[in-house]
């Protein structure tokens, strides 16, 4: 019988060490899994405007039944071609629209920040927390908000200093994003772009950082903390086994820290131990579901009660975040 | 002892003109042919796969066509300015501001019915973009600021007007915050020839735009002005051309179908305003223009190629594993073999009997 | 803003600005020599690439600069083979150098992409790194930034007392009459595109091994054309290069500074800044017609060459 | 024992040959002219001998020896300095630092003691200079003592002129052959080029005179006329003098009053209250050493570069501030100095050059080409001016220099222009041409045209004005009628002594 073809489609270069690289981590996981039962394909750097029209389509033309979309600009062009190929099944990575064959996926990586948050908030001596981001969109501001209430839960003096370097990916300029909030006293720092260069910053002062995407430690041995990581393997196998069977549907796939799929690097031994423990305990938490990030209260940035307590965000308001929780300086900007 | 000599030719040849490109692609087969077999692969499937593969039936023609017409619409515009030596590299923020003027009438429009609704945000694309052209005219006209600098600078500009836009006031209101806009409506979305293939109409705008700037180039005296401004300054000043008035055409000319080909873009293969209208066409269409001879049927066959090189691209990802950067790599050889082979048009290659160099042989010449 | 801030923003402008220097200086030789090398960009990303692997491959990141050197070198011999040999369109020649380069080296380091090597490390200046204000400002950088100070001297000594910065100046003005007494034109404009070619790769050293020691495709984004535009800006003066770069380095480090101070604007708006402000200070430039041409090399981007 | 001697040398071009075989001896202390037709191959020999040509074949004897120049520092090693037809000078930098550029390294170490002996050597051969100049503030005139103070600063032994004198005042002249008649006292030896046949008497000892590429003939310029020779230079069948008839000229129709301009170009010369007129069926001719306002005059009456409107009229109508194209509506026509690269595209076709100012009459209607009539209208220059050229789809760069000149001069002539302005018309031109276009001249102002023609051949203005004056640094000189003005007279206007009486003994030629 003829193996079941895979297609996948990146944003970036695979080796990236960010987005797209963990992406093909988890192709690499399937590949391994399910050996010559399937064969995959991938096409990188395939930029989000009309081009990924056409290699979405030409990867359904050549015979792959399943194609995952992995970056948030191909959701209408997967749409378009989904209409076309109707038997083909289609994942879109971070999107909101789904169809009959389109179906979404999406980490609870901020499950994975909200942890990083109590580490920074330990561990910063200036109590003030520098986080690059890159544009102002719900899923960067989840994070933002996530991590500033891990922060605030460990240590209530912080700030969180955020600065958008208006792009996903120029080392150059995150690194200068990074300075500047070293240079206003920022001695913990995080990213939400897609180089290591926050790390690298970080190490080369002497301060702490907290990487994202994928385990960064390469990039700073002292500096790098930990970092927020995804695992797309796990959930990828699940997808190709229910096309295998016949059980495919298009559904709303939004798993996290307990499914494994979002997950944090190994702890750098500079964390006390106590703070190891604290962050394992509220790990098992969120795990076992006694717990969640945006459980109230939650105060907005006027220190205005939005969710009390006792009652926590649902996963529409989540998705649509356009605001500061209290402890992030700096107004949001309108765009 | 025979060695090799340039000499110039009296008069350029002709006959060079057209066989140059014709070299300069033979030898980038050539070289990719040896690239690709240091790579492992067998040349001629790889060679294959690259150039001819994606058109090997009706829908990679039809998605040629989705590529060659705007590059061919930002071509043409950048062929006027390079005609009169004005060095536009600006067709991408264009290219871009065309598309988000004519995305935001779109978009304000978004409830109005009726067949007027697209030549409206056509029409304001392609004024977008002429807007765009006319900040590097005045920049240039009134200021004398280099234009190959101010146009690289408004181009970054542009983008981040793109990027303020769909982050900000254009974004879709339900898009969950998500940077882009709402999808246009049906009266805002350029038809397609088929329903079976992204192709639209656009193809014709370009063909048109093609036919027009040859017809002007060919046969009116404005043509015939701007190719003289571009050839020699002095003479068009003693002649009494206007150059100001030139510069201002040629860069507003550029900056409108730069425009049509970005709203066209935003209007019709991507139906929405995202930060990625443009994969580049605007850079693209540079290496286009030199590609296609500065003549309007061979940036035609230019844009087809070079649209090729980007599908081919493609298709090497997909069927060989090989890496995107390809693409870039086939670009650059292509233009370094045509500038190469451009010196045949006006200077020939000559086997001269060494120079007797004076003394060096004084025995035989005293005998 | 507090003093602190200040020292910290000048040291990170002086960081920001020695790559644009290092690629704006060797722009500059290149012009004074006639020639317009549109192909930095192409030349940058080469040089930080081939840095990188030299690094990574042999674990020196000193071996890396020279790799990056000799890989802008590399690049710019093809250049000067087709604009002086060939007397190829600068113009078409530079663009195609940069779309060449920037897909040669996104090519060659593919499978580099997301290692990560030891960079250079930052070297105090002992002593003067002590001065308080001034040892932090300007003695506390990493080499490279020394080497783009010593560079600058080297070239501003050249073009105002040499015979060599003479010659140069001769040939971009007036490549005919070089010729005429005898200088080689073709020679020094060979000489002058490939110190170009060096500088270029050194940037792209110091943005792989020394700013962000990493490789990424397309990781110089676009400082090659700012550093062009910085040639034009500081109408061939090396001391105004310097000046430029720092300007330039100090625009794109004051948006993201005003961002952490609170001051409210869209991210996307501050970022045209150093676009915008480029613009303004080209406009400004110009405008002085009569003295921008009594500076601006002649025969810059005509092609020449000897009749024998 | 010839301080130089060539022998069979031959260098060939793509299309013609320069040089075949040439001999050519010069001695120690001698003056040797070499004279010859435009396009004899006269710089291209100069050129070999300093090496930055290479001749095909032939041999060269330095001293006695065989040698093979390698290039122009070999040649100035050897003692052999030249001064280029066209100054190979750089005008951003001084005149020090242009001297330096062709010493050897080990002379050029020390700025300051280059100074001091460009000041010693220019004042010991009465050519003042100052080393800490611009070249670009220099007078033609002395543009070229910097060129020849460049030779002299090495122990020169051979000096070669290529037409020195062309762009130099009668007085300028003088002091020139002072310095060349001391250093050839010294025993150096000196190639001298010229057009003008008075010079080469007065100074030359020998001459070798080329035609076409080859030694035509030998002789002592002292003791052969003028009149003979211009015949072994042209041939016998070339008529030598034209004499044509004065005339007075009608109502005025171009005027320009009291123009001052300073152009923003640092390189240009400011114009200082100029004020003439030209009347309709006249010629008026402004002499002048290049570099003096005469490219800005021009320009301003072409509408390249504009003035206050009072400042230019023509036929009364203000047209200052006007553009080329509405003077040449107004019938202007232009002949410019500069053929290739402003008379004609070099680039394009004939047609197209013909459309290139043709294109206000009937060649183009409603923005559209009329492309048969501007065929034809090609064709009709190329016929009427006896333009050799492979027809009209030969490029400009592909013609001669003659041939380019007959073709714009005819394009503008066809066009009836009511006032030609014309730069240099003969300039280059070899004789045949120049009689030609001067023929068509004066037909032209017979028919009522008004005739500007601006020239530094002395010779040409007077046989061709109807009146005559000169322009320096930006002034115009008094403007009187050609008869009255003896040439001294108009050297003086030339050196800018505007009030120098005409008290010359020797009167107005002709
Ligand atoms: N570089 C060249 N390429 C082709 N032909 C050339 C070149 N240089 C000179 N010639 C041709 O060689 C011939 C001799 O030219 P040359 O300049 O020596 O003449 P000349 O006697 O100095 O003339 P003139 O009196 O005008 O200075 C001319 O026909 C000229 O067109
Ligand atoms: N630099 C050059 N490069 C190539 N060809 C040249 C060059 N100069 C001259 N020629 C060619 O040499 C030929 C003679 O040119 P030149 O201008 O010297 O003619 P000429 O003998 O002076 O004629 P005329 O009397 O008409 O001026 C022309 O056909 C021209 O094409
Ligand atoms: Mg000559
Ligand atoms: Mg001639």
């Amino acid at each position: 019988e003829d193996p079941l073809k895979v297609g996948f489609v990146y944003v970036g270069p695979t080796g990236d060490a960010g987005w797209s690289f963990g992406h093909d981590e988890g192709r690499k996981y399937i590949v391994e899994k399910f050996g010559d039962k399937i064969e995959t394909n991938y096409v990188e750097s395939v930029a989000e405007g009309a081009d990924s029209e056409r290699v979405i389509r030409q990867l359904a033309a050549k015979g792959h039944e399943l194609i995952f979309t992995t970056s948030f600009g191909y959701m209408n062009p997967t749409l378009k071609v989904a209409k076309r190929f109707k038997k083909v099944k289609f994942e879109h990575a971070t999107g909101y629209k789904r169809s009959k064959n389109v179906g979404t996926y999406f980490a609870r990586a901020y499950q994975g920040r909200y942890l990083t948050g109590l580490i920074a908030g330990k561990m910063t001596k200036s109590n003030v927390i520098g986080y690059v981001g890159s544009f102002p969109i719900p899923e960067v501001i989840r994070g933002i908000n996530a991590f500033t209430k891990g922060a605030m839960e460990a240590n209530p003096n912080i700030t969180v200093k955020v600065v958008w370097a208006s792009t996903w990916y120029d080392p150059a300029k995150e690194r200068e994003a990074a300075e500047t909030l070293m240079l206003q006293g920022a001695d913990v720092l995080t990213q939400h772009t897609d180089s290591a260069a926050v790390i690298q910053a970080a190490e080369s002062k002497g301060n702490y950082a907290i990487g994202y995407h994928s385990d960064m430690s390469a990039y700073g041995e002292k500096a790098h903390l930990t970092s927020t990581i995804h695992n797309w393997g796990p959930l990828y196998a699940a997808k190709v086994q229910a096309v295998m069977d016949g059980t495919w549907k298009s559904e709303d796939l939004w798993p996290g820290i307990a499914e494994g799929v979002t997950d944090l690097a190994p702890l750098n031994d500079a964390i006390p131990a106590d703070v190891k423990a604290l962050v394992a305990k509220k790990k098992q938490a969120i795990k076992d579901g006694s717990m969640r990030v945006f459980d109230g209260p939650i105060f907005d940035q006027s220190g205005k009660e939005v969710i009390g307590a006792g009652a926590t965000m649902d996963d529409a308001a989540l998705k649509n975040f356009n605001w500061y929780v209290k402890g992030v300086e700096g107004k949001l900007p309108k765009s | 002892m025979l060695n090799i000599t340039l000499e110039k030719r009296p008069s350029d040849s002709k006959l060079m003109s057209y066989l140059s490109p014709l070299f300069a692609i033979l030898l980038t087969l050539l070289s990719g042919g040896l690239l690709f077999t240091a790579l492992g692969q067998d040349p001629f499937h790889a060679l294959y796969t690259f150039f001819v593969l994606p058109l090997t039936d009706v829908y990679g023609w039809t998605e040629l066509g989705v590529k060659v017409a705007p590059l061919t619409l930002c071509a043409m515009g950048l062929m006027l300015c390079f005609k009169a030596r004005i060095w536009n590299i600006g067709a991408e923020g264009q290219f871009i501001l065309g598309g988000l003027g004519g995305g935001y009438i779109a978009l304000e429009l978004m409830d109005a019915e009726g067949f007027w609704v697209l030549p409206l945000v056509l029409f304001f694309g392609a004024l977008s973009g002429l807007f765009w052209g006319a900040l590097t005219a005045l920049l240039k006209t009134r200021f004398g600021a280099n234009e190959i600098l101010t146009t690289i600078m408004l181009n970054y500009i542009a983008l981040n007007w793109l990027l303020y836009g769909v982050h900000g006031p254009l974004k879709d209101p339900e898009g969950f915050n998500f940077p882009e806009s709402a999808m246009f409506s049906d009266f805002a979305t350029l038809p397609v020839l088929s329903d079976d293939y992204r192709l639209n109409i656009s193809i014709f705008f370009a063909l048109f735009a093609v036919a027009a700037i040859w017809a002007l180039m060919s046969k009116t005296l404005l043509g015939f002005q701007i190719s003289v401004l571009g050839e020699d300054k002095a003479a068009a000043r003693f002649a009494g051309f206007k150059e100001e008035r030139l510069t201002w055409f040629v860069l507003l000319a550029c900056g409108a179908l730069a425009g049509l080909a970005g709203v066209s873009e935003v209007t019709g293969s991507i139906g929405q305003l995202n930060p990625y209208i443009s994969p580049g066409y605007g850079y693209a269409a540079i290496i286009v223009v030199f590609l296609g001879r500065m003549h309007p049927v061979g940036i035609v066959f230019a844009s087809m190629l070079l649209a090729l090189t980007y599908m081919g691209g493609e298709m090497a990802q997909m069927d060989l594993a090989l890496p995107k950067s390809l693409t870039g790599l086939f670009q650059g050889m292509l233009l370094f073999y045509l500038l190469a082979c451009d010196l045949l048009i006006s200077y020939r290659i000559v086997r001269k009997p060494a120079a007797r160099s004076i003394g060096s042989s004084s025995n035989s010449a005293q005998a | 803003m507090d003093f602190e801030l200040f020292t910290n923003i000048l040291f990170a402008t002086l960081r920001t600005g020695t790559p644009l220097i290092l690629i704006a200086l060797g722009e500059m030789v290149c012009e004074k020599s006639g020639v317009l090398n549109l192909g930095q960009e192409g030349m940058v990303l080469m040089g930080a690439a081939l840095g990188f692997i030299a690094a990574v491959v042999t674990g020196h990141a000193g071996l890396g600069i020279i790799a990056a050197i000799l890989a802008g070198m590399m690049m710019s011999v093809l250049f000067a083979f087709l604009a002086v040999t060939l007397v190829s369109n600068q113009v078409a020649t530079g663009l195609a150098l940069t779309i060449f380069g920037t897909g040669l080296s996104g090519f060659l380091g593919a499978g580099y992409v997301g290692m990560a090597i030891d960079g250079i490390a930052p070297f105090p200046i002992p002593l003067l790194s002590d001065i308080p204000f001034i040892g932090k400002v300007l003695f506390s950088h990493d080499p490279l930034v020394y080497l783009s100070w010593v560079m600058f001297a080297l070239i501003f000594w050249c073009f105002r007392s040499t015979r060599l910065g003479l010659t140069i100046r001769a040939v971009g003005e007036n490549p005919e009459a070089a010729n005429a007494i005898g200088i080689p034109v073709m020679k020094v404009r060979y000489g002058a595109i490939l110190f170009g070619g060096a500088m270029a790769g050194l940037a792209g050293a110091y943005l792989s091994l020394v700013y962000t020691p990493m490789w990424s495709e397309g990781m110089s984004a676009g400082r090659g054309w700012i550093a062009l535009a910085l040639v034009v800006f500081a109408s061939w003066k090396a001391e105004r290069i310097l000046l430029g770069a720092y300007l330039f380095g100090a625009a794109s480090i004051m948006h993201l500074v005003l961002q952490g101070l609170g001051f409210e604007a869209s991210p996307n708006l501050l970022a045209m800044l150093p676009y915008g402000a480029t613009i303004i200070v080209l406009v400004i430039i110009a405008s002085d017609a009569a003295k921008a041409k009594l500076s601006t090399p002649l025969a810059l981007g005509q092609p020449y060459r000897p009749q024998v | 024992m010839n301080q130089i001697e060539l022998n069979n040398i031959t260098k060939r071009y793509p299309g013609c040959v320069a040089n075949q075989s040439v001999e050519l001896k010069v001695g120690a202390g001698e003056i040797h002219a070499l004279l010859g037709e435009n396009g004899a191959g006269k710089s291209t020999l100069m050129k070999i001998i300093y090496g930055v040509v290479k001749p095909d074949e032939g041999i060269m004897r330095w001293q006695g020896e065989e040698i093979s120049v390698k290039g122009p520092a070999h040649a100035r090693e050897l003692g052999i300095g030249m001064v280029f037809q066209h100054f190979s000078l750089f005008e951003t930098l001084t005149v020090a630092e242009n001297i330096a550029l062709s010493l050897p390294k080990a002379e050029s170490a020390s700025m300051d003691v280059l100074k001091q002996r460009i000041i010693e050597v220019s004042e010991h051969y009465g050519m003042k200079l100052d080393p800490n100049r611009y070249v670009h503030t220099l007078s033609i005139g002395e543009q070229q003592r910097v060129e020849i103070v460049r030779c002299l600063l090495q122990d020169v032994k051979l000096l070669i002129l290529d037409e020195p004198t062309s762009v130099l005042t009668p007085q300028e002249v003088e002091t020139l052959f002072k310095t060349l008649r001391l250093l050839s006292g010294e025993g150096c030896s000196i190639l001298f080029i010229s057009h003008k046949l008075d010079e080469v008497r007065a100074l030359c000892d020998h001459a070798t005179i080329l035609k076409a590429g080859q030694v035509s003939g030998h002789c002592i310029p002292k003791d052969t006329t003028t009149e003979e020779l211009a015949r072994l230079m042209v041939g016998d069948d070339t008529p030598l003098t034209e004499d044509y008839k004065k005339a007075e000229g009608a109502e005025t129709f171009l005027s320009i009053v009291n123009l001052s301009h300073q152009s923003n170009d640092p390189f240009a010369c400011a114009l200082k209250n100029i004020s003439l007129e030209v009347r309709a069926g006249e010629i008026l001719g402004i002499a002048g050493v290049a570099g003096n306002g005469q490219e800005e005059l021009l320009n301003l009456i072409s509408g390249e570069d504009t003035s206050a409107k009072e400042t230019v009229l023509f036929a009364q109508k203000a047209v200052g501030n006007l553009t080329p194209e509405k003077r040449r509506i107004l019938g202007l026509g232009f002949v410019p100095e500069e053929r290739l690269g402003r008379g004609a595209v070099p680039d394009m076709s004939l047609q197209d050059n013909g459309l290139l100012t043709g294109y206000q009459g009937e060649l183009t209607k409603n923005g559209i080409i009329n492309t048969s009539k501007v065929k034809a209208f090609a064709q009709k220059i190329i016929e009427k001016f006896n333009v050799k050229a492979a027809g009209i789809h030969a490029q400009a760069k592909s013609l001669s220099g003659g041939n380019l000149q007959k073709y714009i001069i005819g394009r503008e002539i066809l066009q009836n222009p009511k006032l030609l302005v014309c730069s240099h018309p003969t300039w280059g031109v070899d004789i045949g041409a120049a009689i030609l276009i001067r023929h068509e001249l004066i037909k032209l102002r017979d028919e009522g045209c008004a005739i500007l023609v601006v020239s530094e051949d002395i010779d040409e203005l007077y046989s061709i004005s109807d009146r005559i004056c000169a322009i320096c640094d930006g002034e115009l000189s008094p403007i009187a009628p050609t008869h009255d003005v003896s040439i001294n007279q108009l050297g003086m206007w030339m050196a800018g002594d505007f009030h120098a009486l005409n008290n010359d003994s020797e009167g107005a030629i002709k």
